[in-house]
C-alpha cells in the first residue's frame, strides 16, 4: 500500500467512524440533554460532571479505562462478544471511543438548546391533546433542531479529530481502527513525514469544513423558515 | 543552576533516579523522541537531550542544531517477545503465529514508534514479517503494546527486555537476537555547557549500574 | 356537561381560594387585573396542581388533592385560548390551525379548517409564519387553534383584548353559535369587557383578590347591588324576555314583552322565538307623562319599585314593567324634580337604537 | 414638538404607505387588526429602517431614506409601551421599571418612581420577577417602564388591553395630564377602543389595510361619514364646547354651550374654564314638541342640517345648535313618525348620566 | 521531588493554567460567538468553521502548529519574546493551547445561549435609552449567564484536560509545563507507574466534578431567580 493510498484509507475510516458515532451519540445525547434540562432528580448534577469526565481525564486515560471494561478479557467485553459485538481492535471500538469523547460536547449543545425553549408552548401543545412523545417530537425537537445541529458538528468534528482514547483502545490497524488523526500522528513520528501528515491534515480540514458550512447553512434555513421569511 | 533533560518517556525510571544522584538541580521532561527532536530544533531550553532512537538524533543534526561535541549513546536494550505471566514457553519462534491463533501481536507503530521498527526489522529478519503483519496492533508507545499484553488484550507482544522486566503481569518468551535489528542505542546530546556535565555523569558507571538496573545495557565508554 | 371546580393555591402574597359551578353554555370570570382568572383557568387546563381542592367534569374527577387524582392536561381536552397567543413559532399558521386536530377522538365533532379560518380572517394567513403576524392575527390563529382541537369545553383567557370591534362582532355571534348549536359546546370565559361578557355569558363569576364575589346566572350577578361597583356603574342593567312577532321592512323587529311591545334594530331570531334582552339602566328614561313627538319608539308603562340614591349624583331606580323587573339610573336632581318615590307609576323610555345587538341574546 | 412620517415598507403581500404628522398631544393610529399600526410604531420608534420615506421630529430627521439617515432607537428617546409587554425577564420590578432611567438627559423631567407605582398599582409587586406576574400586571409594568425612561415622546401599542375598566380609569385621566401637563408629552396611540380614542385623542389617524384612509383633529375625523364605518356606528358622535359656570351640590356641573344650558355629572374642571364634550349620537333622542317631565335635564333647540339614512334600520341626523354641531342616530322609522326634514326646528335630548366622564376633556 | 509532591505540583500548575485559560478564553470566546449569532457577513460560515478546526485535528498538529507560529525560532514567537512575552516551554503557552483547544466549546455554548435571546428585548432596551454597549452588559449579558457559565465550565474541563497539544508545544517540564494529564501520561510510561497515574486521575476528576457542581448550582440559582421562586 502506498502511503498515499493509506492516507485515502485513513479519510475513509474516519468518515466512517465519524458518521457512526454521530449517528449513534446524537439520540443518546439528546436523551441524557433532556433528563438535565427538564427532569430535577437526586443525583442530577454527578450525571452532569459525569458526563463532562471524558473532557477532563487526558485521553490515554479513557482509552485505558475503555480498554478495561470492554476489552477481550474484561466481563463487558466478553459479554459483548459473545452476542457477536466485537470492539476491541475492531473500527466499532473507535466508534465506542468517539461517541464518549465527542459526549460532553453534544449533551451540552442540546442541552442548552432544550433549555431554551419556552415550556409555556409544550403546555399549549398538551392542551391541545398532543401526547408526550408528540409535544417531544412536533415541538420540543424542531425547536431545538439548531442545537441538535450544533451538537452533532460537534460530535462529527470530534470524532473525526479523535486520536488518544482511540489509538489506546483499539490500537492502529490499517483499514481498522487507523483513523485520519492516527495516520498524522504516525507521519509526525517519522523525520520527514511532515508533507504527508500536512496532506492529511487538509483532508481533516475540508472534511471539517465541510461539515460546518453544511450545519450552518441548514441551520439558517431553519432561522429563516421561523422568521418567516 | 539547574539542567534541563530532554528524554525519551521510556527512560523516565533511569533517568530520575540518576537525577536524584547528581549533584545539581535537574529537571526532566519527558516525551516522544519525534516530539523531543521537534521541540529542541524549535529552541527548546533544554541542556541535554535523549533520544530513544538514532534517527531523530541524526535528524536534529541534519537540522543544524547546535550540540556541544558529538551525540554519544548512554544505553542500550534488547527487545523481547512477551506473553501473559502464565504463558507456555516457547519452543521455537516459528511457532508465534500458532501461539497467536485468532490474537494479534502488539508493537509500537512499525514506523513511528522506535520499538516497533525494531520489531518489524526483527520479524522481517526472521520470516515472519509477511504471516503476522496483518495481525498486528500496533501502538502509540511501547507501553501501550506492554499494557495489552498485560490486559490480556492480545496474546503476545514485542517490547523492550526493560520494560518487560518491570511488569509482573508479563512473562518473556523470546529474546530477539542483536544481530536481527539496528542496535537499540539512547543517544544523548548536550546542547550547553552545563548539559555537557550532566552528559558526563549519564556516561559514568554509576549511570550504568542504574540502567543496568531498570533493566538496559549499559554502554561501556 | 358541568365543571364544578374549589381551588385553592398560594402564590407568594396571592392567596387564591375558589369554587364555583360552569354548567353548560358560557360561565364568564370576570374580574380586575390580578384577581387570580388566568390561575384559576391554568388550574382548571391541568397546567398546574393546586395546593388543595378538586375539578370535577360531569362528577369525574380531573383533579383531587385528597385523592391525588390528576388528568394530564392532554387527557382533559379543554380548548384553551392563552392570554398571550402561544403558537408554535415554527409551524406556519395552518400547521398551528390543525396542530391538536389529529388527536380529538374520531368521533369529536368540531369546527372544520374552512369555518375557522372564513370566521377569523385567516385564509390569507394560512402559509405564514406567527412571527410575521400582527398581535390581533396571533390571537386569531390561537382561537382557531383551540376550536380545531375539537375540544369538549373551552377556555378562553381574553381571547378578544387585542382585537378591533368589527371583528370582535363577527367572532362573538360564533361563540354563541358554539355555545348554542348540536355541539353545546360549554365556555369558560375571562374577560375585562362587561359588554362581552353581558352578552355572552349564562353564568357569571365576579373574582376580587382570589376570592369569589358573586356568582350565579348572569342576570342574578348583574343586578346584584354589590357587584355594581365591580362591574362599573355604566354597565349596570336589566334583562327582559321577548317574543319575536315580526321583522318590519325598515329593519326594526317588532317584540313582546310583558311589560309591553318594543321596536329593536339587529335582531336576528325567527318570529315566535324568545329572546333576552339587555338593557342598561344609563339607556333608560323617565318620563310622568307619556312622552308624545319622541323619537325614542319603546315606551313602556312602568311602576317604581326602589330608589336606591348612591354618594354620586347618580341614582338607580328599580322598576317593574309587566313581569320584568328594569333598571334605570338617572341624576339625583332629576329624581328630586320628578319626585320619583317608591310605587309611583310612570313611563319607561327605551332608545330602539341604543339596545345593542350584541345585547340580545339565546 | 412635531412628529412628521412618511413611511412606505413592504412585508410580503402586505404594503404600507402612509404620511401623517402628530402635532403635540395625543396623535390616534387606529385600524383594524393588520392594518399596520404595529409597523408604523416600530418604524418611528427606529427599531427597522423602512423601505422609503421619512420621520422627522421638529424637523430634524430621524429617518430619510433618500439621505440616507438613520438616528438609531436609542438616541430617539421614544417611550415604547409594546404590544406585548416585553419586560426583562432577568429584572424585578423595580429593576424594570427603572431601566431607562439613568439614560435620560439630566434635564429632563419626567414621572417619579412612586408615582407611577401610586398610578399603576405597582408598589406591591416592586420586588417581584415578571415570570410571576398577571398579564395585567406585565402590561402596567411596562407602562411604568416607558414613562420612567422620561421620553420626548411616548409611543403606546394598545396599552391599556389587557386592563380592567376601573384601572383604565384611572389611568387615562394620567395620561390627560401627561400631555396636558407642564411636560406637554406627545403620545402616539394605538388602540381599538373607540371610547379610549375618543376620550385621548386629539388627532386621528384612520388606517385600512396600510393606507390612510382618515387624518385630522378627532372631531373632524368622527363627523366625517366616511369614517363612520371604520370607526362603527356605536361610536360616531359630534363635539361641543362649553363654559363651565358652577359646580352644584348634588355634584351636577352648570355649563353653558352657544346652543343652551347643560347639567352633566363628573366635570373636574374649574368655573370658567371651557372643556369639550363628546356627544354620542345614538345618545341624542330627538323631540319635536319641548319635552315636559321627562328624566333628561338637558334639552337644547336644535336645527336639522341633514337627515343622512343608510342601508340599516338608522339613521344620522346633522343638528345645529348654537354654534355647534351635534349628531344624532335615531331609526329611520322615527324619522318618518315625526316627519323628520331639513331645517326643520325641534328639540334635542341628551340624558344627563349619559355623557361620560371621559368623554369630557381638554 | 518525590512523585507525590510532582502530582500536588502538577495540579497546582493545571488548576493555575485552567483558570488563567477560561479567564482570558472567555470575553474572547465570547465575542466571536455573539459575532457568529448576531452579524451577518461574508466568511461567516468559515469563521465559524474555523473554530471548529481544534476539534478536528489531532491535538500534536495544533501543538506541532503552534510550536511553528509561536516557537523561539519563528518570527511570532521572537516578537512576543523582545516585548517579554514567552510562550514556548513556558506555562502560558499551556495556556494559549488551553484556549485554543477549548475554544470551539465555549464559543458553541455561547452561540447558542446568545441566539436564544429574544432580540425583541434588546430592542426594548433600545427604546428605552440604553447604548448599544449597556444592552449588551445589562440584558444581553444576564440572559446568557447560564450560556457562559456552561462554556465557562467546558472550557475548564478541556482546560484541565488538555494534553497533546500542551505536551507538543510546551514540553512536560515538572513545575513549568507539566501539567496533570502530562503526567499522569508520564506516569504511564513507566512500569509500575499506574498507581500514580491513578490518584492524579482522582484528583482530576474531583476538580473537574467540583467545577461542575458550582456551576450547576450556580446555573439553578440564575433559573430560580427568573422563575421568581
Ligand atoms: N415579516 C412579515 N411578512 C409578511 N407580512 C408581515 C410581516 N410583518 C407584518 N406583516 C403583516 O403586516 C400587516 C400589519 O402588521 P401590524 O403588526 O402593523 O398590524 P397591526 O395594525 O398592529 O395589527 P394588530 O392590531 O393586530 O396588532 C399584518 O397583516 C401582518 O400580517
Ligand atoms: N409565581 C407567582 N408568585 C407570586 N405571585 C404570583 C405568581 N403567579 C401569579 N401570582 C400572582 O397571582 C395573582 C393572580 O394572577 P393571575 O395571572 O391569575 O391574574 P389575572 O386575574 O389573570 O390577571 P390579569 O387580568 O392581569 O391577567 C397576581 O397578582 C399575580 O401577581
Ligand atoms: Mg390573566
Ligand atoms: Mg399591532
Amino acid at each position: 500500500m502506498t502511503s498515499d493510498a493509506a492516507a485515502w484509507e485513513a479519510l475513509r475510516l474516519s468518515l466512517w467512524v465519524a458518521c457512526w458515532a454521530t449517528v449513534l451519540a446524537v439520540p443518546l445525547a439528546l436523551w441524557i440533554a433532556w433528563i438535565l434540562a427538564r427532569r430535577d432528580f437526586w443525583g442530577k448534577s454527578l450525571l452532569s460532571a459525569l458526563v463532562h469526565l471524558p473532557l477532563v481525564l487526558p485521553p490515554v486515560v479513557t482509552g485505558y479505562l475503555l480498554l478495561m471494561g470492554f476489552g477481550r478479557n474484561a466481563p463487558l467485553g466478553r459479554a459483548l462478544d459473545s452476542i457477536g459485538i466485537t470492539l476491541a481492535f475492531h473500527w466499532s471500538g473507535a466508534v465506542l471511543a468517539a461517541i464518549i469523547m465527542g459526549f460532553p460536547l453534544m449533551v451540552r449543545a442540546m442541552r442548552l438548546a432544550i433549555e431554551a425553549v419556552d415550556p409555556k408552548l409544550e403546555e399549549a401543545a398538551a392542551t391541545l391533546g398532543a401526547p408526550r412523545i408528540a409535544i417531544f417530537g412536533r415541538v420540543t425537537l424542531p425547536l431545538i433542531a439548531p442545537g441538535i445541529l450544533a451538537g452533532a458538528v460537534m460530535g462529527f468534528a470530534k470524532a473525526m479529530g479523535e486520536f488518544g482514547a482511540t489509538i489506546t483502545f483499539v490500537a492502529n490497524i490499517p483499514g481498522q481502527t487507523q483513523t485520519l488523526p492516527s495516520a498524522i500522528w504516525a507521519a509526525l513520528q517519522i523525520p520527514g513525514g511532515e508533507n504527508q501528515a500536512i496532506a492529511m491534515v487538509m483532508m481533516a480540514s475540508v472534511v471539517a469544513i465541510g461539515a460546518v458550512l453544511i450545519s450552518e447553512a441548514l441551520a439558517r434555513r431553519v432561522a429563516a423558515r421561523i422568521a418567516g421569511a | 543552576e539547574r539542567v534541563t533533560v530532554f528524554a525519551a518517556a521510556s527512560l523516565r525510571g533511569a533517568l530520575e533516579e540518576i537525577a536524584q544522584a547528581y549533584p545539581g538541580d535537574v529537571s526532566l521532561s519527558f516525551g516522544g523522541s519525534g516530539t523531543i527532536a521537534r521541540q529542541i530544533a524549535a529552541g527548546a531550553p533544554a541542556d541535554v537531550v535523549v533520544l530513544a532512537n538514532t534517527l531523530w538524533m541524526d535528524w536534529l543534526v541534519e537540522q543544524g542544531t547546535h550540540i556541544i561535541g558529538a551525540p554519544q549513546p548512554v544505553a542500550a536494550n534488547t527487545l523481547v517477545l512477551i506473553g501473559p505471566k502464565d504463558a507456555e514457553p516457547l519452543a521455537e519462534l516459528n511457532d508465534l503465529p500458532a501461539r497467536l491463533a485468532t490474537g494479534r501481536l502488539a508493537i509500537g507503530h512499525r514506523d513511528a514508534v522506535p520499538a516497533g521498527t525494531y520489531a518489524r526489522q526483527w520479524l522481517e529478519a526472521s520470516g515472519l514479517w509477511n504471516e503476522v503483519k496483518d495481525r498486528l496492533a500496533e501502538t502509540d508507545n511501547v507501553r501501550a503494546a506492554l499494557a495489552f499484553v498485560a490486559r490480556g488484550a492480545v496474546p503476545l507482544g514485542i517490547v523492550y527486555a526493560s520494560d518487560a522486566v518491570a511488569e509482573p503481569a508479563v512473562k518473556v518468551l523470546w529474546h530477539a537476537p542483536a544481530s536481527d535489528h539496528d542496535t537499540i542505542a539512547y543517544p544523548a546530546a548536550a546542547l550547553t555547557p552545563l548539559g555537557k556535565t550532566f552528559l558526563h555523569a549519564l556516561t559514568s558507571p554509576q549511570a550504568g549500574l542504574i540502567f543496568a538496573a531498570h533493566g538496559f545495557q549499559a554502554v561501556i565508554q | 356537561m358541568t365543571l364544578s371546580a374549589h381551588i385553592r393555591h398560594r402564590f407568594g402574597a396571592f392567596d387564591l381560594d375558589v369554587a364555583f359551578d360552569a354548567g353548560p353554555g358560557i360561565t364568564a370570570l370576570f374580574g380586575q387585573s390580578g384577581a387570580g382568572k388566568t390561575t384559576i383557568i391554568n388550574a382548571v387546563a391541568g397546567l398546574f396542581a393546586p395546593d388543595a381542592g378538586h375539578v370535577t367534569l360531569n362528577g369525574d374527577p380531573l383533579f383531587d388533592s385528597t385523592a391525588k387524582a390528576f388528568v394530564v392536561p392532554a387527557a382533559r381536552r379543554f380548548g384553551y385560548v392563552f392570554q398571550d397567543a402561544r403558537l408554535f413559532p415554527h409551524l406556519n399558521v395552518r400547521e398551528n390551525l390543525t396542530f391538536g386536530t389529529r388527536y380529538a377522538p374520531a368521533s369529536a365533532k368540531g369546527a372544520s379548517l374552512d369555518d375557522v379560518t372564513d370566521l377569523l380572517g385567516l385564509s390569507a394567513l394560512l402559509n405564514r409564519m406567527p412571527a410575521t403576524l400582527s398581535g390581533g392575527e396571533k390571537q386569531r390563529a390561537a382561537i382557531g387553534r383551540a376550536l380545531l382541537a375539537k375540544p369538549q369545553m373551552l377556555l378562553m383567557d381574553e381571547p378578544l383584548a387585542s382585537l378591533d370591534g368589527p371583528r370582535k362582532q363577527e367572532i362573538l355571534p360564533y361563540l354563541e353559535r358554539l355555545r348554542d348549536g348540536p355541539l353545546g359546546l360549554p365556555i369558560l370565559y375571562v374577560s375585562h369587557a362587561v359588554d362581552e361578557i353581558a352578552r355572552l355569558a349564562d353564568t357569571l363569576v365576579l373574582l376580587k383578590d382570589g376570592r369569589v364575589q358573586a356568582h350565579g346566572p348572569l342576570y342574578d350577578v348583574m343586578a346584584d347591588p354589590g357587584a355594581v361597583p365591580l362591574l362599573g356603574v355604566r354597565e349596570a342593567g336589566a334583562v327582559i324576555e321577548a317574543e319575536v312577532l315580526s321583522h318590519a321592512t325598515d329593519g326594526l323587529t317588532h317584540l313582546r314583552s310583558s311589560g309591553g311591545d318594543l321596536h329593536l334594530p339587529g335582531v336576528q331570531a325567527q318570529p315566535g322565538t324568545k329572546v333576552r334582552l339587555r338593557v342598561l339602566a344609563q339607556d333608560v328614561m323617565l318620563s310622568v307623562n307619556k312622552p308624545e313627538g319622541l323619537s325614542a319608539l319603546n315606551v313602556m308603562p312602568v311602576t317604581i319599585q326602589d330608589v336606591h340614591q348612591g354618594d354620586g349624583p347618580g341614582a338607580a331606580i328599580a322598576l317593574r314593567a309587566g313581569d320584568d323587573r328594569l333598571l334605570a339610573r338617572i341624576t339625583r336632581r332629576a329624581v328630586a324634580e320628578l319626585g320619583l318615590t317608591t310605587d309611583m307609576r310612570c313611563y319607561a323610555i327605551l332608545k330602539a337604537t341604543s339596545v345593542a345587538p350584541g345585547s340580545i341574546g339565546r
